[in-house]
């Protein structure tokens, strides 16, 4: 058990919580949560710039998002009636899939393994963003701009009343 | 002991299952986003995975910020539209998603 | 664009254009059709003046393949014939501006633009293929035609008639541009022309197969059956347009490429085809004779007429061949034009039946003297254009040293005129009844073709030489005939005063007629009608005894239920099982969508959890 | 990406965050913005592709492959004709807030461009995503609770694509090295062994299919397009799956034929989908009532067409299914687009309302008819020869057990478009259609002239057949 596996088996576990949590602020922490353990793993993996993204944006803001989006439809929770022997039977239906995973899954990925090739050229991240990957950045900017013209039209009376 | 390139894979197969059963039991829409983050997040780990092993770190990083920034914008509009169905429905059942149908 | 296009997709793109306007606007799609076919007419001028003076214009496309191409050729004979066509198609199409019973404007002017355009087409069609095509499509345009002229079921049962007869026969065209195709090697006619067939094998059967389809087109027996019911249970317009002038130009057209161009032909086909035009022409007017409804009376002579150009077409020396085609445009002009009058008198007293009519001449003079001449013209008087084609024909029925058929054509023209001369007389002359006192003269628009289409019957008969030396004579160059004769001019030989003599006979036998009938004109032929022998004859055509599609239509039933028990099992197994199955999996899939979201979802992820574990599996990772 | 092409990206995209703050006061200017924005792109456009010099030239002088210019087009023209039409559908209606919709128009178009420009899969998921999210807002831009509906259920049901394009890239990432085509074509042809590469590209091919509702992943097509804003749902209908899901699927096909043997499966299973498709939309378009809800079975059943020739992958299949995207672009624009005039005009597309409607809309009632027998590939309408190639292409590389079938459903389809015709446009009329009335020219003339389109396309065959072979054909199969 090394360290990785370690975080790695802490964002599985985050994960399962989140999904199983009756509360569903506390689902929203456990994403959070998820988030941490990704963002740790990354720096794990020396991706440094990745991780401090994945910290600040997925743990923070979407956080932020759901816990709004959780806190608007707070009294709704409640009557939704959510058949929870479903997500009781979760650790039992994810021991399974763990089980069985580990005999079909683990020998497949072994051998896609040795379909890797090296891409020889270490750069540094700023070249990559900014000489091979220049087109993503104008994607970014469009998925931003979209992003802005949903919110805008999703709701143009409160930003009126603001 | 399996290797490490593996045994990220097989962690990255149990997150994207817990995901995917959540999508599929869950009857509050909310939950649904969050297994779908869940889902997104195996994503990202497979990515940086790969980057590890093929030792192009650089780019799995590029990629890997701009798959957060869609990411952002993806949740926030499917919360919108879940804000915005709940105004007008007054519910987050998704349950009551049937009236088109046939 | 080519202009050779512009004849045929001009009218098409007009009749889309009249089906959405409304119907509530007035005039707008009349002046709509009458401004494209004449726009048409003017360009099929420069197409003919191509083809006459320099060389003839051509499009072609590549089309299915297999030799199969979409080429239109304006050489000298098809040009004449698109002349026509447009003629015609603008001359019909200022007739029915003011015309009320030709059904809905709409779908009439529709009609009438596709079948404009689809007759051009074939008229100028090179491919045999695409001359079919072109073909085919004038069986709906003309099923429409007859079915949407008149709301009544009659209309609808005609136009079925109409369509079952052509469309048979239209198959059998269809064989016969299989197999000459197959045996030419090409579906292009000038190909063929190269070097022509001759009859023998199954070159024979192709031959017979087309020629079935080009006669049939042009009316003649025993294929003529359904124009005299149209002539009763559609309007003046249509038969004007459609059997009177169209009719006759494409199936002589095609009976004229087929027996001179494509195929070099023997002495029986020769007088096969002369005895079918010599039977056309005397059985159809010995009906025509007897008829007692105007309409009626011109369709039974528009089928005799077909018989004289078959009869000119088949004797197949040059002079004849000429006379035919010359027979062929003089036959559509007057003809058209008759049946105008008729049209034009049903529009002003509202009645075609000979007996109720009588002394119009004052109350409509101008339609009086269209109708004496060109009752003038059919009947082969000097020197209306009638004559001059009549004794082209003759003279080549008698070149070919077969006796009878001149004098078997001569009969027909006794016949003829003393028709014309029993119809005239009871509609323009005599007492006018009491019921039609107020009549007045038709419209402008009305009279308007009428009198165009008589000058030129006129013209056509005094400078019968332009005609004959700027449409005839390249035609028979197109065809590659050449000929001592001249074909122009007038003649005082044997053949005029036997038009004397016919003139004479005609006379008498109406006088003796009058006489006999007690001086009702509509009864001046009930001496022949009700004679000994003939009297029986006549009944039993006029119980339609001698209709093939009558006749098959009453073996129908029998056969049907013979039939039926086949039949419904066949159409169990491709009708009832079919859509019983297609039901029931649209009834399963209507049930299946839900529209509930976690059965989408579970489907979605049972679809992608297979394809990921096949193309995994199968995928050769490993 | 081809830098030269970045023009028709970067403007629209312009335009988009220009609108918001030119139309602040005056809110029409919104329109007019949009619409001068495309119509200028649609002449440069079509100025390149139908310059007669190009032409003369075989396109040797433009180094950018046909597709793309040709998509170009057709997303201009399709994007066009819906901002002409809403521009005067929306009216005064103020449920639809002007300036966002026309801003979100906007950036799909600029995103749709990014996507069929770039040489790039992960650029190509960017765009995707792009498109997918003014996708979500626009179904649900009037505010209904049947658009919101549609938009969840297409944004749920279509999530999982992007994680499946974004494992596939990973996999990619790991087995090529790299994501753009023509590095991945490079490797194919250095000949070795590639049975990963074909994973990868098997599992973004997946996210694609999901993403332009093939069978069985097609539950959210019907809802999306009934739920949305009516003439969203034309624009979703006309071009925007299309290029979201379809475009990419072709892109792909077109690489698999080139691992020959090794992509046999996945070439079979895109074929089997294709079929099922084709299958089930024509069979549950069938029974439907509601005109826009039959018009996107109609839909999936017509992308099934092109995904069967995608998986066929012979150059002639190719050519008919690029053919078919551009038909089905055009007629399926023109069915929604008077789905969208009859909900105007007569206040309802639910068929048991609607009879005889040819009196009351005939222009709305004509290019209909004429849509519809280009869909069921009547001769010598458009469509009738696009599935003409695909049938024979099937006919041809040996599936002839599909292309038997594929006939047989083009008789299905037929028979719906003839029940729908009888119901809505002939017959006697209905309440509803009593009271309708035609709309006004201005939103009668996108449809009139992509009818034109569609009649000109056919008739013009042979020109249009040999024009695809020397700008498409010819440049990317190889």
């Amino acid at each position: 058990m090394t360290y990785h596996t370690l975080l790695l088996i802490l964002v599985a576990a985050a994960a399962v919580a989140a999904v199983m949590a009756r509360n569903l602020l506390l689902s929203a922490i456990m994403l959070a949560l998820v988030s941490v353990g990704a963002s740790l793993v990354l720096f794990d993996f020396q991706a440094p710039w990745a991780a401090v993204f994945e910290l600040s944006v997925c743990a923070g803001l979407i956080t932020v998002l759901f816990v709004s989006a959780v806190s608007l439809i707070r009294h709704e929770e409640s009557k939704v009636a959510e058949n929870r022997a479903r997500f009781y039977a979760m650790p039992l239906v994810m021991g399974i899939v763990a089980i069985a995973a580990w005999f079909y899954a683990v020998p497949y990925f072994e051998s896609l393994e040795d379909w890797a090739r090296l891409g020889g050229r270490a750069n540094t991240l700023g070249t990559v963003i900014w000489d091979i990957r220049r087109f993503d950045l104008l994607g970014q900017v469009s998925i931003l701009a979209a992003g802005v013209f949903v919110v805008n039209s999703m709701f143009p009376r409160r930003k009126k009343q603001k | 002991m399996i290797n490490s390139f593996s045994m990220d894979w097989y962690f990255i197969t149990l997150i994207f299952f817990a995901g995917m059963y959540c999508m599929l039991v869950s009857r509050n829409l909310l939950r649904q986003f969050i297994g779908l983050e869940i889902m997104s997040k195996s994503c990202l780990l497979g990515v940086i995975s790969v980057g590890a092993k093929t030792g192009n770190l650089a780019l799995a990083q590029a990629l890997i910020i701009t798959m957060i920034v869609i990411e952002v914008v993806v949740v926030a509009a499917g919360l919108s539209l879940l804000v915005k169905n709940y105004r007008i429905t007054n519910s987050v059942d998704i349950w009551s998603l049937n009236n088109l149908r046939g | 664009m080519n202009p050779i296009l512009i004849p045929v997709i001009l009218p098409i793109a007009a009749a889309l254009l009249v089906l959405l306007i409304s119907e509530k606007t007035r005039y707008l799609k009349e002046l709509l059709a009458i401004a494209v076919s004449g726009v048409a007419l003017i360009s099929a001028f420069p197409v003919i003046s191509q083809a006459l003076f320099g060389t003839c214009m051509e499009f072609s496309a590549r089309w299915a393949g297999y030799g199969i191409d979409f080429t239109l050729k304006a050489d000298k004979l098809s040009s004449f014939i698109l002349l026509g066509v447009t003629f015609f198609a603008f001359v019909v199409s200022i007739y029915s501006f003011s015309f009320e019973k030709k059904g809905s404007a709409k779908w009439f002017y529709f009609n009438l633009l596709l079948t404009q355009a689809f007759s051009a087409g074939a008229a100028l069609a090179d491919n045999l293929v695409a001359m079919l095509f072109f073909w085919e499509g004038l069986l709906i345009f003309l099923y429409a035609f007859i079915a949407l002229s008149k709301p009544d079921q009659s209309a609808k049962r005609t136009a079925m008639k109409a369509f079952l007869i052509n469309a048979v026969t239209d198959l059998a065209m269809l064989a016969g541009i299989c197999i000459t195709g197959y045996i030419a090697g090409t579906f292009s006619m000038t190909g063929i022309a190269a070097n022509k067939l001759t009859l023998n094998g199954w070159a024979a059967l192709g031959y017979v197969l087309m020629l079935i389809g080009a006669v049939s087109k042009a009316g003649a027996l025993p294929f003529h059956t359904w124009i005299p019911d149209a002539a009763v249970d559609s309007n003046a317009p249509f038969m004007s347009f459609i059997p009177a002038a169209l009719d006759k130009l494409l199936g002589i057209y095609f009976l004229t490429r087929i027996s001179v161009y494509l195929f070099s032909l023997n002495g029986v086909a020769q007088l096969g085809l002369m005895t079918l035009g010599a039977l056309t022409l005397l059985i159809a007017v010995m009906m025509a004779f007897v008829q007692t409804d105007y309409k009626r009376l011109l369709a039974y002579h528009s089928v005799s007429q077909a018989g004289y150009m078959i009869l000119g077409i088949g004797t197949l020396n040059p002079i004849g061949i000429a006379g035919g085609l010359f027979h062929m445009v003089n036959n559509a002009v007057y003809k058209s034009c008759l049946f105008m009058t008729a049209g034009s008198v049903e529009r002003q007293t509202g009645s075609n039946d000979l007996s109720k009519l009588g002394g119009l001449f004052g109350a409509m003079p101008l339609t009086a003297i269209c109708y004496i001449i060109a009752a003038a013209a059919i009947s082969g008087i000097a020197p209306l254009n009638g004559f001059f084609s009549k004794e082209m024909i003759y003279t080549g029925a008698l070149n070919t040293g077969y006796k009878w058929f001149f004098i078997a054509a001569e009969v027909g023209s006794v016949l003829t005129l003393a028709s014309f001369l029993k119809l005239g007389h009871s509609v323009f002359f005599g007492k006018r009844p009491e019921a039609l006192k107020d009549t007045r003269e038709a419209p402008f628009s009305t009279l308007l073709p009428m009198i165009i289409l008589a000058g030129v019957c006129v013209a056509f008969g005094f400078g019968a030489k332009l005609p004959i030396d700027y449409l005839i004579e390249p035609s028979l160059q197109n065809l590659g005939l050449s000929h001592e004769e001249v074909l122009a001019g007038f003649h005082f030989n044997k053949l005029f005063w036997a038009s004397i003599v016919v003139i004479l006979v005609a006379l008498i036998n109406h006088m003796f007629g009058l006489a006999a009938g007690k001086g009702a004109p509509s009864k001046a032929s009930d001496h022949i009608h009700y004679a000994p022998a003939l009297k029986e004859i006549y009944s039993m055509a006029e119980a339609r005894v001698f209709d093939p599609y009558e006749q098959l239509m009453k073996r129908v039933p029998s056969a049907a239920g013979l039939l039926y028990k086949v039949d419904r099992f066949l159409d169990y197994l491709t009708d009832d099982l079919p859509s019983f199955a297609v039901n029931a999996f649209s009834k399963t899939s209507q049930r299946f969508h839900t529209g509930s979201y976690p059965l989408y979802m579970a489907l979605t992820i049972a679809g992608f959890v297979v394809f990921i574990l096949l193309t995994a599996t199968y995928g050769g990772i490993k | 990406m081809t830098t030269s092409l970045l023009a028709y990206l970067l403007i629209p995209l312009f335009t988009a965050i220009l609108i918001p703050f030119a139309a602040k006061t005056r809110r029409k200017l919104a329109d007019v913005l949009a619409n001068v924005t495309l119509l200028a792109g649609l002449l440069n456009i079509s100025f390149i592709l139908f310059n007669p010099a190009n032409i003369a030239l075989s396109f040797s002088n433009i180094t950018e492959d046909g597709f793309a210019l040709l998509m170009i087009f057709i997303i201009y023209l399709v994007a066009l004709c819906v901002t002409f039409f809403s521009s005067y559908f929306i009216g005064d209606d103020s449920k639809v807030n002007r300036v966002p919709y026309y801003s979100l128009i906007m950036t799909s178009v600029s995103a749709m461009c990014g996507i069929v420009t770039t040489g790039d899969f992960f650029t190509l998921y960017i765009f995707v995503e792009v498109l997918a999210v003014t996708s979500f807002a626009l179904i649900a831009s009037d505010e209904s609770g049947k658009g919101l509906e549609g938009a969840i259920k297409y944004f749920l049901l279509t999530f999982p694509a992007s994680l499946f394009i974004l494992f596939g890239i990973a996999f990619l990432m790991l087995t090529a090295g790299t994501f753009s085509f023509e590095s991945i074509k490079i490797i194919i042809a250095s000949g070795i062994p590639a049975g990963a590469v074909v994973f990868s590209l098997s599992l973004i091919l997946l996210g694609f299919l999901i993403k332009s509702g093939v069978a069985p992943f097609h539950a959210w097509t019907p809802d999306a397009y009934e739920g949305a804003y009516a003439p969203v749902s034309a624009y979703l209908a006309g071009i925007v799956t299309k290029i979201s899901g379809v475009y990419a699927v072709i892109k792909i096909s077109i690489m698999l034929r080139l691992f020959e043997i090794k992509a046999y499966h996945t070439a079979e299973i895109l074929m089997f989908l294709g079929m099922l498709s084709i299958a089930i939309g024509a069979l549950a378009a069938l029974r439907q009532k509601e005109l826009k809800r039959m018009l996107a079975f109609s839909s999936i059943s017509q992308i099934g067409y092109i995904i069967l020739a995608a998986g066929m992958g012979t150059p002639l299949a190719i050519l008919g299914a690029i053919f078919h995207l551009v038909n089905h672009a055009t007629f399926k624009t023109v069915l929604f687009l008077n789905s969208a005039s009859l909900e105007k005009g007569a206040g309802t597309s639910d068929m048991r309302k609607l009879g005889g409607m040819e009196h009351a809309m005939p222009w709305t009632s004509w290019t209909s008819i004429v849509a519809l027998l280009a869909t069921a590939g009547v001769p010598p309408l458009s469509g009738f020869w696009s599935k003409l190639i695909i049938i024979i292409a099937l006919w041809d590389g040996g599936a002839k057990t599909y292309a038997v079938l594929a006939l047989l459903f083009s008789v299905v389809t037929l028979a719906y478009f003839m029940v729908m015709q009888k119901k809505i446009f002939f017959g006697n009329p209905t309440e509803a259609s009593r009271n309708a009335r035609e709309v006004r020219p201005a939103m009668l003339a996108p449809v009139v002239v992509m009818c034109l389109l569609i009649a000109a396309l056919g008739v013009f065959f042979p020109y249009i057949y040999s024009y695809l072979v020397e700008t498409i054909a010819a440049r990317i199969i190889l």
